[in-house]
């Protein structure tokens, strides 16, 4: 039996297939669908210190091949999760890591901090790339150092492993990359949504209610992994590949890329068992491929 | 109610109209999951270039006999129109069943659609017959032709029709159709949004007990991904396609 | 009947509707499809001073809704345009403009200033940001002292209409776009293509022979419509828009946003009518929506 | 010779077998464009929602009797897979003719073909025994059940057959066939490209006049876009899908 586990950080994953922040709920969405103890993580919705209403509807469109969306970092906030849903996911047999974010860096920290006695959490995703918050979250993602003051706070009061969630809206996601290393981190993700805008032509109005929203879904793939590619080059910390992986076939393709693990998002949408079908797959394609060792396939993009 | 990514055959494509089509479908494993009137399921179309994500479709009837689940299809975009063509055979891949259906209650009741919103009350009029309620169907359309299934809602109640242009039934709007002088136990409406909330007031004024199906932009159906939010009253933003469809007007925050 | 005409710095088109640059070849191509006099104007693919036979192939691949090329400005040379091409074309009733590329500064004066006597090439597009070359191309168009070089050294040089094409391979293309029209720039013209890249997983070798190329096609439709608005807010020159345009109501959606022209790329591939088609949408559309002149639409999106 | 973009209905669809299927098209308009052996289509796929872009197709045969175009489809990925299953009746665009076809000498003509590459081969044997040449095809595949309209091949030229199973003409690939130690005024190949270079090297060495029908992945399909280039010696880079697909190996830079 091939070996499917990997590493990021402290935290190891039994194979590399996570669930991006936002497109999971708390994992028990999916329960009747899949077992959660099969994925190698997942990572649960935006966090905040406070509860968060997010943005008036509509906040969603479709898109060709994707979806904007302009939720808004909708959350119960930090303590309700500690007491109302850590206690429900915290026995599921998988890593389990918390998406944070903020409007400034105190409350990244703070979030952090009540996070860090949580047994069943080792990792914390920090999102410093939400297109849909009027402060902070991107603000903090297109800047090297908006992305170190981040990442040097958290740092400092997390000791678990930090995974730095990386906006695509930049001129060049490898700085910003190379910046949160050097501030800390333990690894990256990459990439979060792309900020886009759709306009229904008959009311003349946005489609959303922010205007503009996070572009997500096989669209955006082509510029996800290059960017995971350009990244993995640039740093020697795991990196995370999302974007648009539908399928094995995609995920084998970040692997190659450069990516250590992936997360897939919009795609359980379309089949909530596709992260199942996903491992399947891999374990399929190591064995026609005589891979024994999923690093094999890390970054192994033949030039 | 658990919820199963299923696999169904399309036993018959019923071509009401020139809109609307009606899909009866049998699971390819025969096991038809226990489902409640008001629920609905999304559709994977497999066939359709500018379809990406599954589309939200209310379950119309359970024939429990044929063991058959019934889908009332209007051609609003590409995925509904290559949806109203699927042929006989082929299969439709569905996550089933979604959401919270409406209240059984007793007595009295009035069920009010407009357009496809007729969908759901075939089968929450059967249920509430069965259960021994007095039912009593207001359907609306804009001409007699638009009108569906009306044979169907027959079997299981009253009939009183309102269409705009008055080519059967009363001429008008349902709001407007005399039966909303007598007075029920319990509105159940679903139809667009205007309408419902006519109906809404009028519930309200007569302090009638009234329930109403959104609609919302949905991506994943089942509470997941926060998209199709309506803000409420118990619980601020609540999800469509998991708290919902189906809301208790005193619920809702409509300036009705 | 509509007004339809715009204008585009010292140019005028009868309607909006542009093919871009290196979709529609010399316009002779599709001269079996459409009439080409109907065209408020079409941009010759991407010129250079010495001929170029481009990048080895793989050159394409298809992308979700979308495609990655890396031709890399295979052309004969300016000297080739004006001697065989451009004799061919210029009788052509529309507004003909030559896309403008080059490797240094040099190279776009040079090829700018033999451009200059050409009676019925009135407008230049100075390409800043194709992605699938190695030196110059989208170099100059992701900062603005690049972008502001090459735009000054061809306003010196040229004194009919210049207009910029921009990269959307940046964090803030309003910010370049505010840099070329101070530098001189008649109106801008965006978004080029996105750099991305794909692997086929069987061989693990990228399909293309560059690795990476550029993405153009309808997936990349929203992000493009977000920069237009952002960069018609930011500027007062005239704003061309383009990037996944598909059919009639998404060019709406492009003068809705700010565009004042809108250019049709990829779609011409899937349609070699599709700009007459557009051009038809938006005479019925302005009908439907008793709009008399196209201006109204421009920037018309209701907040 | 002029290009059109024109609907075309299926009057026929026959399956070969489980990976190919025989399309015949009537021009809805009742007019057949002019086309010449070589030259291909660019099918728009509706239905199939992986595929973004047209896909090219190589004409099978002209039948000038019925006003019938033929398309032989291979199932390569999903695109083509929706195609296979396109129902009579149902409608297909095309941009029709593209691309410049074999040319149409005279004598004692080879055509060489393997797994759909055939395709191409009927029209071309067709007009080339008319015009009064000796024709022989070579067809090759894996198979007996993946040779294609053999039928067809033998009313316009001697047949002659190989199987890399030996289940039918000589064991082997096509290169390797007895019939290539005659000789020919020319060879005209369409298949996999490492087929193509044998045969083209074998051409060589025999001198015999050469052509070959090349595969790129294309965009436009008219020259436009610059993608499906191929090197060559009078002219470097040209389009495959305007300048070819048929090509010269004289001017192809083949290490052969």
């Amino acid at each position: 039996m091939a070996n499917l586990s990997v590493k990021i950080g402290n935290i190891e994953l039994k194979n590399p297939v996570m669930t991006a922040s936002g497109t999971f709920g708390y994992g028990e969405e999916y329960a009747d669908f899949i077992d959660l103890s099969k994925l190698g993580g997942f990572v649960v919705k935006g966090t905040t210190i406070h509860h968060r209403e997010g943005n008036p509807y509509p906040r969603m469109v479709e898109t060709p091949s994707g979806m904007l969306n302009a939720v808004g970092l909708q959350n119960h906030g930090i303590d309700y999760f500690i007491d109302s849903i850590y206690p429900r996911i915290k026995d599921i047999d998988s890593q389990i890591v918390v998406n944070v974010s903020g409007s400034d860096v105190s409350d990244y920290v703070a979030v952090c901090e009540k996070l860090q006695p949580l047994d069943r959490i080792n990792a914390v995703e920090i999102n410093i790339s939400c297109p849909n918050v009027k402060h902070g979250g991107m603000a903090f993602g297109t800047t090297c150092a908006g992305a170190e003051s981040v990442v040097k706070a958290v740092r400092n009061s997390y000791s678990k492993t930090v995974i730095v969630k990386l906006s695509p809206n930049v001129t060049d996601i490898a700085e910003i990359a190379k910046a949160v290393e050097a501030a800390g981190a333990d690894a990256v993700s990459l990439v979060n949504t792309f900020l886009g805008m759709a306009i229904n032509v008959e009311t003349r109005k946005p489609y959303l209610s922010t205007i503009t929203g996070g572009l997500s879904g096989a669209c955006i793939r082509p510029i996800a992994v290059r960017m995971v590619w350009q990244v993995s080059k640039a740093v020697s910390i795991p990196v995370i590949g999302l974007g648009g992986i539908m399928n094995g076939r995609d995920a084998i393709e970040f692997l190659l890329a450069g990516a250590t693990a992936i997360q897939v998002g919009t795609a359980n949408f379309i089949d909530p068992t596709v992260t199942i079908k996903i491992i399947e797959y891999i374990e399929d394609y190591m064995i026609r491929h005589r891979v024994d060792n999923i690093y094999e396939l890390i970054g192994g993009m033949k030039i | 109610m658990k919820k199963y990514v299923k696999d169904f055959k399309v036993s018959d494509n019923v071509h009401l109209n020139e809109q609307y089509s009606l899909l009866k479908l049998k699971p390819v494993d025969g096991e038809m999951p226990d489902m409640h009137p008001g629920q609905f399921v999304q559709v994977y179309i497999d066939n359709s270039k500018n379809t990406y994500l599954r589309r939200p479709i209310s379950i119309n009837f359970l024939d429990k006999i044929n063991n058959e689940l019934w889908l009332l299809i209007r051609k609003a975009g590409d995925g509904t129109r290559h949806l109203i063509q699927t042929p006989c055979g082929s299969m439709l891949n569905m996550i089933i069943p979604l959401g919270k259906g409406f209240s059984l209650k007793n007595g009295n009741i009035l069920l009010i659609g407009g357009g496809v919103g007729v969908a759901p009350l075939l089968f929450l009029g059967k249920e509430l017959k069965e259960k021994g309620c007095n039912v009593s169907f207001l359907l609306g359309a804009r001409s007699k032709n638009d009108l569906l299934e009306i044979d169907e809602f027959k079997k299981y109640g009253q009939i009183y029709l309102s269409t705009e242009d008055g080519s059967v039934g009363e001429k008008g709007f349902v709001t407007q159709n005399s039966i909303l002088q007598s007075s029920f136990d319990m509105i159940q409406c679903c139809g667009p949004l205007p309408m419902m909330k006519a109906v809404a007031s009028i519930a309200r004024k007569k302090n009638i007990n009234c329930e109403v199906s959104l609609e919302n932009s949905m991506a994943c159906g089942v509470g997941a991904c926060l998209c199709c939010v309506e803000d409420t009253v118990s619980s601020g933003n609540v999800c469509v396609c998991k708290d919902g469809p189906v809301f208790n007007i005193n619920d809702l925050k409509w300036q009705i």
